[in-house]
Formats: C-alpha cells, structure tokens, sequence
C-alpha cells in the first residue's frame, strides 16, 4: 500500500494517468448502460474502450524514457552483436504495451463499423434511435 | 435505469480508485512490466530482425500472429458491414439529372427514360449542393500528396513511426477524402466493391500465406527466417523483409475494409447516393 | 515529458468524454468524440507512444468521426439525452 | 453365502429379442404378419428365460456385463431367484395379454395398431431389464425406459381425455424417479461408493439410520410405480388406455416393476439387516398398511369396474411391500410370490373387464345385472379371479395370503394380521357384488334378451388361460414357490 | 508434421475464410466445398491431436515466428483443450453440412460472406481454445464476437436490435477482460499464462491481482451470460437464422467456460481461486440463481428457440457451478457437461433448423401432429430432450450424474437441489411440446384412421439436414456410454493434482 502514505500532490503526479483511465472507463460505462439513445450508447462504448488505451499505455512509460525507435546511429555503425551491449534499456519506452494497445484501436474501429451499420438497420426498422420507443413499438408488437 | 446505472458507475469507480494505490508509480522504471519482459525486445529486437523501431519489430514479428488477426479483425468488419448493411440492386427509384448549361434538374421517377447525353446531362444526388470550386480543386491535389505519404509511411514503417497499418488508414481516407468532397459514386467508379473485396481478402492472405509459407518451408508459422533462401540474404534480414512484406498485405486490407465500409455506411448498403 | 502539460490535456480529454456524451446532438457528440480522441492522441505523444498517437490520429479522430457522421446522416441527429 | 456364477450372454438375449423385432413389426404389410412377430417375440423371451430356469433353481445365478461405464458400474445383468420370478410371469403374461390384445384392438377396430404393438415390445423389454438388472443404475435405466414406452400405450386414444391422464402419468412416474429415485441413488453411491444389489445390502456401516431410513423413504415414493400412497393416483388415471394397456399396467409390467424395484432396493441396497435394526421396516409397513386399508376403502365406492380394480391394484401392491417389511421368512415369501400369484388373478380380472367392454360396451358394475347369463365363461373366470385376487381357494391368491398371515404371525406383528383380515374381507365386499349382480340379479325388463353374447373369440382364449393358470397354481404352486423360497433365502443370507 | 497441427487447425479455417470471401466476388458456387473442406480438415487435425495427446500423455505446444514464451506467442494443447477443439471443429462441419440448403433459402447472395464469417467465428473459437497468450486469447474473442455480431444480425427482423444489444454487452465483456489482462500485465510485466502461472504465487495478496482476477471474471460472466449479465442471449439466439443459430449457440457459451476453467486452472492457480480468496461459495450460488432463473423463465416461453435459450443459460449455471463446487467430482462433471451440452444443444437447434426449414415456424404450434408427419426427426428429438432431461442412457445423465456427485461431495445440497429442479422442469418443457406434436390436431373418435392421418402422410426433412441430424442424435448416446472413459481418460488429466 505505497499509495496511501505519501501527501496529495504526489499521489495526483503519480497516478494520475491511472485516475483519468478510471473516470473515462466510468464515462463510457455510465453511457453504455444508462443512455437512451443507441448512437449515444455507441459514443460510450468507444470512450470505454479508449478508456484501456490510456491505461496501457501509462503503464508503459519510464521517467527519462524516449520514444521506442533506437537511435540510427547504432544500428548502421555496428554490427548487431554488440548492439544489446549499447542500448540501455531505461532509455526507451516499454514498446509492448503500444503494440497491444495498436491491435486495441483496431478492434475499436471495427466494432464501432458494425455497431453504426446495425444502428442504421434498426433505424430502418422502427424509424427511431430511442431505446424506450423502440420497446414501446416491441410491446404493442 | 438511469439511477441504477449511476449508483453502479459510482461504486465501481470508487473501488478502481482506490485500489490505483497499490499500482507501481506512474513512469517507474523499476516497475515489474517495465523489468519482465520488454527489456529483451528494447535489447535484442535489432539484432533479431534489423528492425529499429521496436514497436514494428514486436508489431510484425514477436507478436506477428496477435498482428494477423488484427488485420483479420478489421476484415471481419468489413465483411459484417458488408453482410448487414448491402442491399440488392433495385432499379425503381427517383432519380435526379441537371443540365450542365442551365442547372435545369430534371426528376425522373420509376419508368421514365434518363438521359443518354451525358455531355449535358450528368447524375446529382436528391440532396445536392452545388459543387464548391476551392474545396474540389484543393482535394484534387491534396489526394496524391496524401497517398504518397502514405506509401512513405509504410515503407519507412521499419525506421520511423507508423506502418502498414496507418498507410493503410491514409491511403483509405484519402478515398473517402474524394468520396466526400466529390459524391459517392464517383469514388466508386473509381475503386468498384469488387475490387475492395477482393483487395481486402488478398491483404490478409498476403499476411497468412506468407506465415504458411514458412509452415511450408519447414520452420513454424510466421517465422520470416525461413524465407532468407527465398530472398536470398541471411535470417536476420529475411525477417526485417518479411516484416515489410505482411506491412504491405496490412496496409491493403486496411485501406480497402475502411473504403468498404464507409460505402456501405454513407450510402446504408445502396451505394448509390453517399454524403 | 512535462507533467504540467500532462495534467492538463488529461482534464481536457475528460471534458471532452462528458461533453461527448451529454451533448444533445448526435453529431456534435460525433465531432466532439474527435476532439476527444485527437486530444488522447496528443496524450500519447506526450507519453512517447508515437505510433499509438499515429493510429489514434489516423483512425480515432479521422476515420471513426466519419462513420459516425455517415451513420448519423442516415438515421437522425435527434436524441432525448 | 457365496454364490457361484454362471457367465451368460442369455440375459441380454432376453431384454433384446423383443427390441430386436420392432423393425419386422413396423415394417410388415400384413398385420397377421405383423402379430406373427409379436407372437414370436413373445415364445423366443419366454424360452430364453425358461433355459434360465434350472440354473437358478440350482442355486446359480447368471450374470452378464453389457456395458462398463464407469470403472466399478455398468450396465450389467444377474438374474436370481427373485428376477427369474418376476421374467417368468412377465414374459408368460405378455403372451396371453398379446393374444388378448388381438382379438381386443381388432374388435374394436384401435388405431395405429402397429404403434401400440412396437411399444408393447419396448416396455416387455423394459420389464425384463429390471427384472433382470444387477446394479441399481442398470435398474433406473430400464425403469425410466418403461415409463417413456409406456406413454404412448396409455395415450393411446390421442383425444384430451389421455393426453390429461398421461400428464398426470409422467408427473407422478417422471416426477417421482427424478426427483426422489435418483437423488437417493446418488447419495447412497457417494457414500457406498457401489450400487451392486448385494444380499446384506449396501448400506450397512456406510449409512446412519436417520439417513437409511431418508433414503428408503425416498426410494418407496420414488418408484411411484408401487402405487403406495400418496403417490397412487396415476393408476386410476390411467384407466383411459385401452384394457389390454390396462392389463399390462396393473398385472404384468408397470406395478410389478414399481413393487419388484422397491423390493430389491430395500433387500438388496438397504439391506435386511439394516432394515430390522432400526424401526425402517415398521414404519415402511405402517405406511403400506395403510395404503391397503384406504385404498379397499375408495375400491367399494367406485362404480366403474376398471376404476374399481385399479384401487384394488393398489391395495394388492401394498401387500407385497408389507410382506416384505414384515421380515420374517414366510412374510418375504408370501409377499414375494404375491407378485405372481396377484398377476394372474388381476390380469384375469381385467380382461374380463375388457371382454364385456367388447361384447356389450358397459363399463359400470351398476349395468352389468344379469350379465351372467349373456357371457357365462366371461363372468366365471371373472368369479376365479376375485376369489384369487380376495385369497380364497381354490385359487393360487390362497398361497400368497396364507404365507403373509403366517409372516404376521411369525413376526409377532399381530396388527398387520388384523390389517390383512380386514382388507381381504374388503376385497369381498368389492368383488363379490359384481358376481352376484351378474347371476342371481334379475336384468329389468325392457330389453330382456338371454341370448349368447360372448367376447371375441382371442379374448375367451386368453381369459381362460389365466384364470385355469391362477387354479393350476393352487395344487401346483412349487416352481414360483421355490424361486420365492431361494429368493427369501438369498436376502436373508 | 503432428508438430505443426495446433498452427493448422485455425490456419485452415481463417485461409479458407479469406479465399471464399475473395471468391465470393467472382464464383459463389465455389464457397461452399471450400469452407466444407478446410473444416475436415480442421476436424480431422483436432481429432488427430487428441489421439497423441492422450497416447503419449503430454501437452502439445507450437511457438508462433518461433519465438518461445513469454516473448512470443505459443500454444498449448493439452487433454482438455484437445477434446474441447474436437467438439468445435466438429459441430461447425456438421451445422455447415445439415444447414446448406438453409444458407441457400434464406441468404440469398450473401452466402458467400456467411461461409466466411462462419469460418472465421470457428476460428476465433479455436483458437481461443489453444492459445496460451492471455491477450491473443482477447483479439481471437473479439474475431469470434465480431463475426458472430454480423451472424446474428442479418436474422428475423428483429434480429438488429438483438445483436446490437449483444454487441454492446459483449464489448462491455471483452473489454473487462482486456482490463483484467492490463491489471494482471501491471503486476507482472507478462502476458504468457504459463509465465504468469509462476508469477502470481508470489503476489497472492495483491490487490491488483484480486482485479485482475475480478475483471476476468465478469468479462467471462458477460459473455457466458450468467445470471445477473444474461440479458443479451435470449434474444440474440432466437432472432437469428437457424445457420448462424445452429453454430453459435452450442459453442459459444461452452467456450467461454472452458477459457473460464483455463483461466482459474492455469493462470490463477487453484489455491489461489479457491484457498486464498476462496470465492468457491460465492459463484455456485450465483450458479444456483442462474439455474433456477434460466428454469423458471424457460417456463414462460411459446417460442421453441427462446426456450432453447433460457435451457443454455439453466445449463452454463450447471458447468459453472460444478467447477467452482472444487472438488474432482465437480469439475469432471463440468467439463463432461462442456462436451454434452455442446452436443445436445446442437441437437436441439438442428430440429429447430428443421422445423423451420419444414413449417416456416419456429413457434411451438408449428409443432402440432409432426409425431406423425415425420417420425424420424422426432425420434431425434425425443433422444435430444431425453439427454438434456437426464435420463441414462443418453449423455445428458451422465454429466449430471458427475455434476451430482460434485455437489454432495461438497455438502451442498441446494446445488444438486438446483440440479434436480431443472431437469424436471425441463422434462415439463419438453414434454409440453411432445404433447402438443403427439395429440394435437385433436381427432374427434379414435377409431379407424387416426386424427389428421389423411392431411399428411410422412413429410420428413431433406436428407442433406435429416442424417446428420439423426447422426447427431445417435451420438448423445454413444457419449453417454463412454462418458466414464472419457472422464478417466482424458479429463481426470485436466485437474491438476490437489483437487481430489
């Protein structure tokens, strides 16, 4: 329990990114389950699913790390097998996380595709976006 | 519901919160996800695959199979919009052609002839707006520009940021780009559903037959290094080739589903009339 | 990276979050959840996921705003909430 | 004692022969062909278990292995003194009643005949498995197999009638085995970890007797075939089937199944000796007491004749359970032969009932005055079968009665004598109206016509059978005697 | 060549998936051999690997890019995911086959793409089976989600709206569960299960781990649809084409329960899920509610398939309860039950598939005098409802059977109580609609002729659907009689030793 003993503004510096990650998750949440409107719905469920993005990719940051593209210079200059020897491994940023988090953003797109074509079927179909006149229309049949 | 979903959202935040406490430090180095397993690809993705930027390197070849279906993810999407929103072909419809001389809009409903001088006459949405000259010309040029750094994008994916995947999204919102800023149909007449299909399909059977093609050169699945008698240089570079060639096969997919899909969105499965 | 600048495109991706879905017009909310995405990008820049903001740039603020703008344009912006 | 064992394909032979005909069955044209298999299904069951029978009288028993489930159960048949028994009369009765049932469903010109025979075949092969079934598990599939076969019998007529009968059927049958059987079958595995019928049972040191006794209780109501109370009310419902179906319910299959597993699962799982050391058996036998009691009682007050026999059926089964409990060597054989014995009283019973539904078309005693004149071989066997069914000779039912008074007494429980006595003399009052209505009561006048109108002719045959088979077994009662006594012997160990 | 077995199984599928949807743009024709084929051979793989696994007795595992854990991808066969790839690959070839003439009749020109889509959704399930990486087995889900969105959504006309209900609940689902893999990543710095299966015993009393563990669990409850998250099933299953139905609905939920059992096995270990946060309690009572809520609701339907439904989440109550009763009983019977459910569900919806192909409803009136106009679909039938009643032979019995056992081993006697309570009331359903299939048309006598007999003589389903469906059937039986060896042979394998 690190967390507790240290005084606030330290606990916002440090964890902060986590804090956002969570209030964004509970944006999209709340939008999921609690709106009315499907399109709405949709527009929560991507800010839910950005949401773990962010999370990820805080997870993957070092204090004093850059970007995760080794520098030129040691790539052309040596022949690879003293290249592990050179390269310092807090220099970079931890690359696994943004590859997990690239597949992520697709998934995110592709489910927001087929989730706005189904939106626009049932659009079709009962001339509406509202969840409650939807079951309206469903219970008078 | 509204109650219920606040009351819900509340609690469940709260909890997350204050277990964030027991996280490691935001940007610690020491941090276990940072110490495990990473500093082997920071350390040795060079000298496995020549490849500088780790995240390509990790990207499209430790974790080359999560990359496959990432690519099939998007083709899948592609393929339900597809599925759910196409309609048939119906020919009986209103539609609209203007006199390019006179702005004349004539209404052709059902039965009626359409004109055949498409000199004078030429095909306009039901809700069309007259063509606004800056932003025609200005996309005319920009759409090249955009493509060219896209193919840059994806060629230079192995030394800078990017790769397969953002040319593929480039190169198809540059499509869109026209299909916007002209109408739909133009673009269409451009790039046909047929070809987006198949485009789309072949992107990932580059990808995956290119990992069968190691199965079948006796290596396991995805494993470039098996390709260095085909390309003719040692294993390490065969990998950084490999790499580029499943990149390619992204970056088809991708921009031929993204092109798909918003044909069949922006027109609700006619893909006669778009925005 | 300067946490200052951090903290502060963090309140406003989360202003954009509420903004997006409070707004009472679905395609405001569309082009709000661009803001939003675009800000995140900025956010990935900020922490060195150079490719990650690429992606979101391209897809979260390009691409998916237009779905959303094509699938609005066909069903309506109207919404009770 | 050690039993020594004869390995046998025979047993599974038996249970299959009448499987294995269905497909002639459905597929013959011609439905004298098609009742040519039935027949020859019917003798091929009946001497296959009869080349059983030296074996067993020996004191050997038969045992066959099927299928191996799980590594210590299976699927697996021993046929004993007790399961001999009981195929003995199944497959004997199921011949006649097959005879009957020709003569019967033609008459009355049934539809989808060839439906009822295939079923018929199932449920005789379901008997004969749990007659013939080694391990509890192997008995539940075949008693479960009975109640789906014998469904479509009992809805036989499809109209709303059957299908509210048959609802209340599977409730009671399905309900009962589902819920009560099996959950109790469960149990008693994790804590014995077998479900071999063993002669001093399963249970002893693995099971306390609060448990044993839950257990037994859950199996008594459970098999609701054995129609002890609550559980009876499924048999008078089930009186819309056609009487052939009828027959085959109440004398030849489903009852005796009910009563034949409760039996075995009290010798054979309980055990005996559990069963003395706690008060289970008393408590068993109160609730059968009972049971026979009340269920003489509602058999005066019914009107119509199947009706009237059916709660006959359930006092009768009740007789067996009693038996049993009661404990004693000649209580557990009087009840034990009281299977064979009431199965061809009762069987005679009902296919009278079904000859004079098929002459005459009257189903209520209150119509049958005089009727003895119009159908005197009908009503004669009819009188057989009460006296053997009331206990009386010279009727086999003398046997059985007689062996269970002598178990009352042996046991010193002189109230269930008391029981006994006062439920045969209700039996009387039930039965011996009907004779005398039928003979000695003047028919009213207006339609006086004393002319010859018998059953068809399959019917005569078949109801003469058994009512000259329930004398035989009064001067000649030894080779079911003999299997009850080998049986008794075997649980008592 | 046996090596390259676990790349095949889903490398074929997803080639063909690719190749028929390209081809679908030129010769349709050709679509249909093609996804028939790549899933025999799929099928043929699966049934080949579980022979070794279960000859030689040791796990398979395949490195992807030939990279070992944790840096690359691996996947690891072992007893239980062999048998589980088995039934996948299985049922996917058998619905494919009995349903062609279904594709044809109710998706005109796309079929094409559905073939596809059916490939890629048996892939994604395939691979979720085999894979030992915990965020691959995240992108395969949201394959098998995607595709099955676009399966269900081109259904009745309802079915949009169903499936954008589950599309939402079900990335509601996924996307726990990526969380969870992100909070079991923070922890450990690993995403391989066999890698994190070494690291979790040093963390137990973390919390992060006890979220991780949180948030898998609901991802997994949301898309198994247990009890309180169940609301997207119902309609998604009965909405959809009798096809998609046929392939979805025994799978999915049988899979996600599988990963279930993987995940508590093998990546949380078995003291942890049950010594050391002890939830074993917890979830069998939450498995007793969905029993009894799946029961009860089944009761209310007239509509076949929406009965089906509420039945599959009655029965994802029974496996999830089974495996959390933690004993060797319990879990046998659960994973025995992932196998027979599979199968019986499949059953079931093949006759809803006939039905509908036969009467144009899957209503339970569509059922009337079918007893008689085709007797041999409802032979099957009778042995599908037999089996999920409970009654031996069939499979149905014997899993409970275990299922039983588990729960009085464990003293908890309202499981089995829960047990019990289900098949009757499911003996009840069932019944109910051999009744109406039996009497109904009412006749007015019963002599001669029976009622309706002259409307309609038999009238049975085409053979392309009829004999794999009776195959099928045939085969609830055989599973019942081998249920023991199966569960000596390959299952008492998947429990690891301090379960007894």
């Amino acid at each position: 329990m690190r967390g507790y003993n240290m005084d606030l503004l330290n606990l916002i510096a440090a964890k902060a990114n986590y804090w956002t990650y969570i209030i964004l998750m509970m944006v999209g949440f709340y939008a999921l389950i609690a709106k009315n409107n499907l399109v709405k719905k949709i527009v929560g469920m991507t800010i839910f699913q950005t949401a773990v993005l962010l999370f990820y990719v805080s997870m993957s940051t070092k204090k004093g790390g850059t970007i995760p593209i080794l520098h030129h210079g040691e790539t052309t200059s040596l022949d690879p097998g003293h290249v592990s020897a050179l390269v310092n491994v807090a220099d970079y940023v931890n690359p696994l996380p943004h590859v997990l988090m690239l597949t992520a953003i697709v998934v995110g797109v592709a489910t927001l595709g087929v989730a706005l074509s189904l939106a626009i079927k049932v659009y079709k179909t009962y001339g509406t976006l509202e969840e409650d006149e939807i079951n309206l229309q469903l219970r008078n049949g | 519901m509204k109650i219920l979903g606040r009351v819900t959202v509340i609690l469940c935040g709260l909890l997350l919160l204050v277990y964030v406490g027991e996280f490691p430090d935001f940007a610690d180095p020491q941090s276990p996800a940072s110490t495990h397993v990473s500093p082997y690809y920071i350390q040795n993705a060079l000298e496995d695959t020549a490849v500088p930027n780790l995240v390509t390197a990790i990207l499209a070849d430790y974790r080359g199979y999560d990359t496959m279906f990432e690519a099939t993810v998007i083709f899948t999407a592609g393929l339900a919009c597809f599925f759910l929103m196409r309609l048939p072909k119906k020919e009986e419809r209103v539609v609209f052609y203007r006199h390019r001389a006179t702005g004349v809009t004539l209404r052709i409903d059902d039965c009626g002839a359409v004109p055949k001088d498409t000199q004078a006459f030429h095909r306009i949405d039901s809700q069309w707006v007259p063509r606004d000259l800056i932003i025609r010309s200005t996309t005319r040029l920009l759409i090249p520009f955009v493509q060219i750094y896209a193919l840059y994008v994806l060629a230079h994916g192995h030394h800078s940021p990017g790769g397969g995947f953002q040319a593929g999204v480039v190169l198809g919102a540059s499509i869109i780009l026209l299909a916007i800023s002209q109408d739909l149909r133009s673009a269409i007449s451009k790039i046909k559903e047929k070809t987006l299909g198949i485009l789309s399909s072949l992107g990932v059977l580059i990808y995956a037959g290119t990992g069968f093609l190691c199965l079948l050169l006796g290596e396991s699945f995805l494993d470039y290094g098996a390709l260095a008698s085909l390309l003719g240089t040692d294993r390490v570079m065969a990998r950084s080739h490999g790499i580029l060639i499943v990149e390619v096969g992204v970056a088809m997919a991708v921009m031929s589903v993204l092109i798909w899909i918003y044909y069949n969105l922006s027109s609700a499965g006619k893909q006669d009339e778009g925005l | 990276m300067i946490w200052q600048l951090d903290l502060i495109i963090l309140v406003l991706v989360i202003v954009c979050a509420i903004a997006a879905i409070n707004v009472k017009d679905l395609l405001s909310a569309a082009i709000l959840l661009s803001a939003y995405s675009f800000m995140l990008c900025l956010l990935w820049a900020v922490m060195g996921a150079v490719d990650v903001a690429f992606t979101e740039a391209t897809v979260g603020a390009g691409v998916s705003t237009v779905f959303c703008v094509a699938a609005v344009f066909h069903t309506t912006r109207r919404t009770k909430d | 004692m050690t039993m020594e064992t004869i390995l046998s394909v025979k047993p599974l032979l038996a249970v299959l022969v009448s499987l294995a005909v269905i497909p002639f069955i459905v597929l013959s044209k011609d439905r004298n062909v098609r009742e040519g298999w039935t027949f020859f299904a019917g003798a091929a069951k009946f001497l296959l278990i009869l080349s059983m029978l030296p074996a067993v009288l020996k004191g050997k028993d038969v045992v066959y292995t099927a299928v191996q489930i799980f590594p210590n159960l299976g699927i697996a048949f021993r046929v004993d003194a007790f399961g001999m028994l009981f195929a003995l009369v199944a497959s004997s009765l199921w011949i006649i009643t097959s005879i009957y049932s020709v003569g019967y469903m033609r008459s009355l010109d049934e539809h989808s005949q060839t439906r009822y025979f295939s079923f018929f075949a199932v449920a005789l092969s379901a008997t004969i498995g749990v007659a013939f079934s080694a391990n509890l598990l192997t008995l539940y599939l075949f008693y479960e197999m009975l109640s789906l076969a014998t469904y479509p019998l009992v809805t036989h007529h499809q109209d709303k009638e059957a299908r509210s009968s048959g609802r209340k059927y599977l409730l009671y049958i399905l309900g009962g085995s589902i819920g009560l059987a099996l959950p109790a079958m469960m149990i008693t595995y994790h804590f014995t970890g077998t479900l071999d019928f063993t002669t001093q049972g399963v249970m002893v040191g693995n099971i306390n007797s609060g448990l044993a006794l839950l257990l037994s209780l859950m199996f008594l109501f459970g098999f609701a075939k054995v129609g002890i109370m609550p559980m009876h009310s499924w048999l008078p419902a089930a009186m819309v089937a056609p009487t052939p179906v009828s027959a085959l319910l109440h004398a030849v299959a489903v009852v005796k199944v009910g009563a034949f597993s409760v039996v075995r699962v009290l010798t054979g799982i309980v055990g005996v000796d559990l069963l003395a050391q706690y008060h289970i058996s008393w408590i068993i036998a109160a609730i059968a007491s009972i049971t026979i009691v009340v269920a003489s009682l509602i058999a005066l007050s019914q009107d119509e004749l199947k009706r009237r026999l059916a709660f006959s059926t359930i006092g009768q089964l009740s007789y067996i359970v009693l038996g049993v409990t009661l404990l004693s060597t000649s209580g557990m054989t009087g009840g034990i032969l009281h299977i064979a014995m009431h199965a061809f009283g009762k069987i005679t019973l009902f296919f009278c009932a079904g000859a004079i539904f098929c002459a005459t078309g009257i189903k209520n005693i209150s119509e049958m005055k005089g009727l003895g004149r119009q159908m005197p071989i009908t009503m004669t066997a009819f009188l057989i079968g009460s006296l053997s069914v009331i206990g009386l000779p010279p009727c086999g039912g003398f046997i059985s009665k007689w062996y269970l008074v002598l178990g009352t007494v042996e046991s010193g429980q002189l109230i269930f004598l008391l029981v006994l006595l006062v439920s045969s003399l209700l039996n009387a009052a039930y039965f011996l109206p009907v004779f005398y209505n039928a003979f000695f009561v003047r028919r009213s006048e207006e339609l006086l016509d004393n002319r010859l109108n018998e059953a068809p002719r399959w019917c005569l045959v078949a109801l003469m059978i058994t009512s000259g088979i329930s004398i035989v077994l009064f001067f000649y009662p030894q080779p079911f005697l003999n299997l009850a006594k080998l049986a008794v012997a075997a649980a008592v160990g | 060549m046996l090596n390259t077995f676990p790349a095949i199984i889903i490398v074929v599928p997803l080639l063909a998936a690719l190749l028929i949807a390209g081809i679908s743009f030129i010769d349709r024709r050709a679509c249909f051999p093609i996804g028939v084929a790549a899933l025999l051979i799929s099928f043929a793989g699966a049934v080949a690997m579980l022979v070794n696994v279960v000859s030689t007795g040791v796990a398979m595992e395949y490195r992807f890019g030939g990279w070992a854990g944790p840096m690359g991808i691996v996947y690891v066969i072992d007893h239980l995911s062999a048998l589980v790839l088995v039934v996948i690959t299985g049922i996917a070839l058998v619905n494919l086959v009995s349903s062609r003439q279904t594709i044809i009749d109710e998706l005109k020109e796309k079929d094409g793409a559905f073939v596809a889509l059916y490939l890629l959704f048996t892939a994604g399930l395939v691979g979720m089976t085999a894979t030992g990486d915990a965020f691959n087995l995240y992108v395969l889900l949201e394959i098998t989600s995607l595709s099955g969105y676009a399966l269900i959504g081109l259904g009745s006309e309802r079915a949009p709206l169903a499936s954008l209900k589950y599309l939402f609940l079900g990335t509601i689902g996924a996307t726990f569960y990526l969380v969870g893999v992100g909070y079991l990543y923070i922890a450990t710095g690993s995403l391989n299960m066999v890698d994190l299966a070494t690291i979790i015993p040093g963390l137990m009393d973390s919390g992060v781990i006890l979220f991780a563990f949180i948030f898998c669990m609901t991802g997994l409850f949301v898309k198994m649809a247990m009890f309180p998250v169940h609301g997207w099933l119902p309609g998604a299953y009965s909405e959809a084409s009798s096809p998609a139905a046929g392939l979805i609905a025994p799978l999915t939920t049988k899979v996600m329960i599988y990963i279930l059992i993987r995940i508590c096995l093998s990546v949380f270990s078995v003291e942890y899920v049950f010594a050391n946060l002890d939830v074993g309690q917890i979830m069998v009572w939450l498995a007793i509610a969905t029993i009894v809520f799946g029961s009860v609701s089944a009761l209310a339907q007239t509509n076949y398939r929406r009965m089906l439904t509420y039945i599959i989440i009655a029965e994802v109550g029974y496996m999830v309860g089974g495996f959390f009763l933690g004993n060797k009983m319990g879990m046998s019977g659960a994973m025995l039950h992932i196998v027979n459910d599979a199968v019986m569900t499949l059953c079931l919806f093949m006759v809803a598939g006939i039905v509908v192909n036969r009467m144009k409803t899957d209503d339970r009136d569509g059922f009337k005098g079918l007893f008689r106009s085709m007797p041999f679909t409802m032979a099957g039938f009778v042995l599908a409802a037999l089996s999920i009643i409970g009654v031996p032979p069939t499979c149905g019995f014997f899993s409970k059977w275990y299922l039983i056992l588990g729960g009085v081993a464990a003293g908890n006697y309202w499981f089995v109580a829960a047990l019990i309570f289900s098949s009757l009331v499911n003996a009840v359903l069932f019944f109910r609609l051999f009744e109406i299939a039996y009497f109904e048309p009412f006749g007015d006598d019963h002599h001669g002729e029976s009622p309706g007999a002259g409307a309609v003589g038999i009238k049975e389903a085409p053979m392309i659907m009829l004999l794999p469906f009776l195959a099928v059937s045939f085969l609830l039986i055989v599973l019942g009689v081998y249920s023991g060896r199966i569960v000596t042979n390959i299952i008492y394998f998947a429990i690891p030793g301090g379960i007894i």
